[in-house]
């Protein structure tokens, strides 16, 4: 019988599979315990994290529609002081690479956040660049490459810890937002977060989010998510993070064929808690019924 | 709390749009708690939140109304079919620990939650429940609450008006209320009066059910709490109401 | 009992009701004539049209997804001349605004194009910029507002027909890219069309689309499609029609409410080949229940 | 070509992943016609095309291989439930025009349409059909062919091989194919070497099945030809095979 491996090392960090958790989705971990096996994972990120405490967004915060879901949560979080103090330890226990998604509304947030993350023991930071830039009027920071750049400049004179930037599928050109972050010093590019999208309330008249606008995710975002992970694994010699509407392990070997070295599963987490421990097993039995010893051997190969 | 599959025991329809749905569960449930159930494979995509209505023998009895896509799913199953079910999920009510006169109110579909509640009480419980149309669900409390107060908006058999018109705080210990939001901010507005204690089960749209998200966050004196794990169960005095 | 009036006056052009049928999902009306009552429409859009017949591409040509398919048909059309032999007599039958849409793989090839169908009897030219422009490498004209600018700007000149410049969701600004056309001439707006995705076969370990490429479309696109149509009504003062995931009246009425006066109905034609009739028919059963008396009341209300 | 939905009458596994769904269809159809059927609401969001096995009485069969989303919900309805159905879809065989020695050759599932086809023709008929396990939906046949010759890659009760190994053009005045297109392939060039005349039935993916998405073309001699209205039956020496 074949033997085949699902490990993979990505800015120096061991990952035993290539199947993590996506931000905002899992929370700090422990509230899936007991759920599933949280060791069995590749990896955890958390729940985005500013520099000060946010409380989010009013009203309605998730809206379902077909194939996916809108979510407007508003990055509330307890803060990054109160998450090393409160939560990182216990995710530590789970015994797999921890990785912080760092969010921000100034570029100032991003710089003294990471300061305070580089003293810290977690593996990486995942630098959320789709946050809305208060002093450029509300617009993300992920729209335009110039902008980006600016702020990975930034995170990366201040920290060692390997910096994996996440990507907006809302960017103007996604490749050069790709290869702007890469020039700033980006040692990994993940994506994609979520889409721009709305619904409205036509009983109400109203859009059903306060905000308007809110983020969209699921299954209905693959086929452009994959798109643009095949676009950007292309473009960059970093390795690339893929993520968008993975639901089953056929979408995750589609988008490691793709090019990613590793994949994170979100929505898919509300639709069945144990869709990332039965992807980890799928890739595994594909391996081997198709005689695949090792990632390597598929990674990129369309 | 547990991710598990289960198979239906019965699905009975009570009335109209209202149903109860038994599953062969095995947990240890506290009043109060729900589960976040699926049904479907692929549409919709997320699980819906239901309250354990009674927990006994192995069988977790679900009472629903038929709102949408996903309870119209629900409505359709058959003994032996599978359900997805994660949970217990929430807070409950510790109902033990509750002594005197208690108050239950509910409105609408509200009154799921309550038969369970009104089993683990051992105080003198009075049920108020309020309909838009005809009462359901209705006779298993005879054996739980000493006294069933009805109102019906629309059915000319019961109280004609809202429930709360007929709902005296001052009489009662302790207050327990689910319903529509205007209906619990009233009765705790009215409870505020007397100054006795209440509890509300609040509801919002969800999407994990473990508290992962934060999408279903209500607005509470402290902040913001996850009304999946924080909750559902309130202090009616701690909400701040949106309406 | 209220009466309520569907009919959308639109460049000058009467339609009787908002709803139309997206262009390349609905052949030249003929394809379902007998299936449904075309008559009841609001109006036609045809096929993609060029100047020259094309094959289109080899290969697998549609995929289907969670939500929505994706299509590689690559602009098959007998050529405008052939059209206006064979097909616009039989088209104009219908009694009911016949809207040409326009493809072109240069500038030249569009006003080659529009010159022929301005003497025709046709009602509107629906100018697909979505296509791949062979001189700038196969870059789509919709995605640099620059270029799109000289292709409107080009077709003005020439014609006198109302234009409607149909955008690429995957343009790199749609607002900005909305408004450009608008100031080279252009006396409406569509979106969206097609948005760029791609699939992987994990078996064959390769693109399923020769192209590897192709458009994306279904109700998985609605709540980025109705996100654009809305930041577009918002900010051009010509009218909007909407598309993109419409399956039913409830999609269709928030389009609406974001603004668009007209709507088209795409890939719903093949989930259910009367949904243009019975969004048509829904609409009209909501205005009156709603007691709305004309569209005028709730379009664009958000 | 009417869209419309229609009762199922019965649906029946006949083997393993093979089924025999019949419909309450009262609609003229000519043989290698096809429907497009959709028993679903949501997902998935396209019809399936399947050809008509028979067609009498007010009752349409289809014979049926589960192969994903689509057949296996097809696989589970009962009687009375409902179906969308848009046809009859394809030009079909005009098979009363066929006179002589007729072979009919299909491969796997490509038999479904065979019956048909078999009823309608009044030369002499024999069918050779391949299959890679057991064969299936035979018995039908031996009503409307004089010869049966079966061949199986694994069951050994039949030839070994291809069903190809054992077809002589040589011997017919007309042959009509139906299975995969490497097998349809073979088939065309055997009969090009004694100028047989042969017809095949092709398949694509389809999303409209009215000619108006250009998602099912298939290469011919004349260029580009749409698989559901201008086939779903070709002249084999048109087609340019792909494989
Ligand atoms: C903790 C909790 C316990 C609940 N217990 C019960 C119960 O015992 N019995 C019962 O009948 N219902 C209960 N509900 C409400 C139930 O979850 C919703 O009615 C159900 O999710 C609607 O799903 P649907 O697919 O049928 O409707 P959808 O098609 O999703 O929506 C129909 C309508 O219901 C609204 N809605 C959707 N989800 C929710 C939600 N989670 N809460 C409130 N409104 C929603 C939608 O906005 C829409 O207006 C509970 C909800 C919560 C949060
Ligand atoms: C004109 C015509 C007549 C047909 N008649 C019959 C019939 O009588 N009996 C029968 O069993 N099948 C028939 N088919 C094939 C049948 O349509 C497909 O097997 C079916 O659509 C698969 O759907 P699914 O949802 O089960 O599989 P999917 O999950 O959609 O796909 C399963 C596999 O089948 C492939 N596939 C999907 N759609 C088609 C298609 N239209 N043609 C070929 N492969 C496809 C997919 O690429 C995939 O590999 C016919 C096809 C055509 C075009
Ligand atoms: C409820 C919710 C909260 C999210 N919060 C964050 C966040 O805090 N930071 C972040 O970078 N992405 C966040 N995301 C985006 C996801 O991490 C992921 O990029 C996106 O959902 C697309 O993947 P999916 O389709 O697999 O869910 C959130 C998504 C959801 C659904
Ligand atoms: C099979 C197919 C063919 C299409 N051909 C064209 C075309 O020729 N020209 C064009 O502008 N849009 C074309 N489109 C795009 C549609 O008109 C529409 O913009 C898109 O599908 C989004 O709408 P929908 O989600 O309602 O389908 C095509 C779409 C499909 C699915
Ligand atoms: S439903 Fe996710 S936090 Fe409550
Ligand atoms: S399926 Fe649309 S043209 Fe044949």
């Amino acid at each position: 019988m074949w033997f085949s491996v699902l490990n993979v090392k990505f800015c120096g960090v061991d990952f035993k599979n290539p199947v993590l958790v996506a931000s905002g989705t899992f929370g700090f971990g422990v509230e899936y315990d007991g759920i599933i096996d949280i060791t069995r994972l590749g990896g955890l990120i958390t729940k985005g994290l500013t520099l000060n405490k946010k409380e989010g967004n009013e009203g309605v915060r998730i809206h379902e529609v077909r194939g996916g879901m809108l979510n407007s949560i508003g990055l509330q979080n307890p803060g990054i002081d109160e998450f090393i103090e409160k939560h990182l330890q216990r995710m530590k226990e789970f015994k797999v690479p921890i990785i912080v998604n760092l969010g921000g509304s100034s570029i100032e947030d991003y710089v003294k956040g990471a300061e305070i993350l580089d003293k810290t023991e977690i593996d990486m930071i995942e630098l959320n660049i789709s946050c809305p830039n208060v002093k450029e009027g509300g617009m993300n920071f992920g729209i335009k490459s110039s902008i980006a750049k600016e702020v990975v400049n930034r995170v990366r004179e201040v920290t060692k810890k390997p910096i994996m930037v996440k990507l907006s599928p809302n960017a103007e050109d996604i490749v050069d937002m790709a290869v702007k972050c890469v020039e700033a010093g980006a040692d990994a590019i993940s994506l994609v977060n979520t889409f721009k999208g709305m619904a409205v309330d036509i009983y109400k008249r109203k859009p059903v989010f306060n905000n308007i606008f809110a983020g969209y995710s699921g299954p209905a975002i693959k086929p452009i998510a994959l798109r643009m992970v095949y676009e950007v694994s292309k473009a960059v010699d970093v390795p690339v993070c893929g993520l968008g509407g993975i639901v089953d392990y056929k979408d995750a070997i589609e988008f490691i064929m793709a090019g990613a070295y590793l994949i994170q599963i979100g929505t898919a987490n509300f639709i069945n808690p144990r869709a990332s421990i039965e992807i980890i097993e799928g890739i595994e039995k594909f391996m081997i019924e198709q005689n695949i010893k090792s990632l390597d051997e598929i990674r990129g190969i369309i | 709390m547990e991710y598990k599959e289960v198979l239906v025991y019965s699905n009975v329809k009570v009335q109209d749009d209202i149903y109860v749905l038994s599953l062969e569960i095995e947990d240890d449930v506290r009043a109060g708690q729900f589960y976040m159930l699926k049904a479907w494979e692929e549409e919709p995509i997320l699980a819906r939140p239901i309250s354990v209505h009674s927990s006994e023998n192995g069988i977790v009895k679900f009472a629903y109304q038929v709102k949408g896509r996903g309870t119209k799913i629900l409505s359709s199953l058959k003994a032996e079919d599978k359900v997805y079910v994660l949970g217990p999920v929430g807070n409950g009510l510790y109902t033990e620990k509750f002594k005197g006169k208690i108050a239950l109110i509910s409105g609408g579909i509200g009154i799921a939650p309550m038969l369970q509640i009104a089993k683990g009480l051992e105080g003198e419980v009075d049920l108020y429940a309020g309909f838009n149309k005809s009462p359901y669900l209705i006779d298993e409390f005879k054996k739980y609450c000493k006294n069933i107060h009805i109102a019906s908006e629309r059915d000319t058999a019961y109280y004609r008006g809202f429930i709360t018109e007929i709902f005296n705080p001052f009489e009662y210990n302790i207050v327990i209320c689910c319903g529509p939001e205007p209906m619990m901010k009233r009765v705790v507005d009215m409870c505020k009066i007397y100054a006795t204690p209440v509890y509300v089960l609040m509801e919002n749209k969800m999407a994990c059910g473990v508290g992962a998200c934060l999408g279903c966050t209500c607005n509470t004196k402290e902040g913001k709490k996850r009304v999946c794990v924080d909750g559902p169960v309130f202090k009616g005095t701690d909400v701040v109401f949106s309406a």
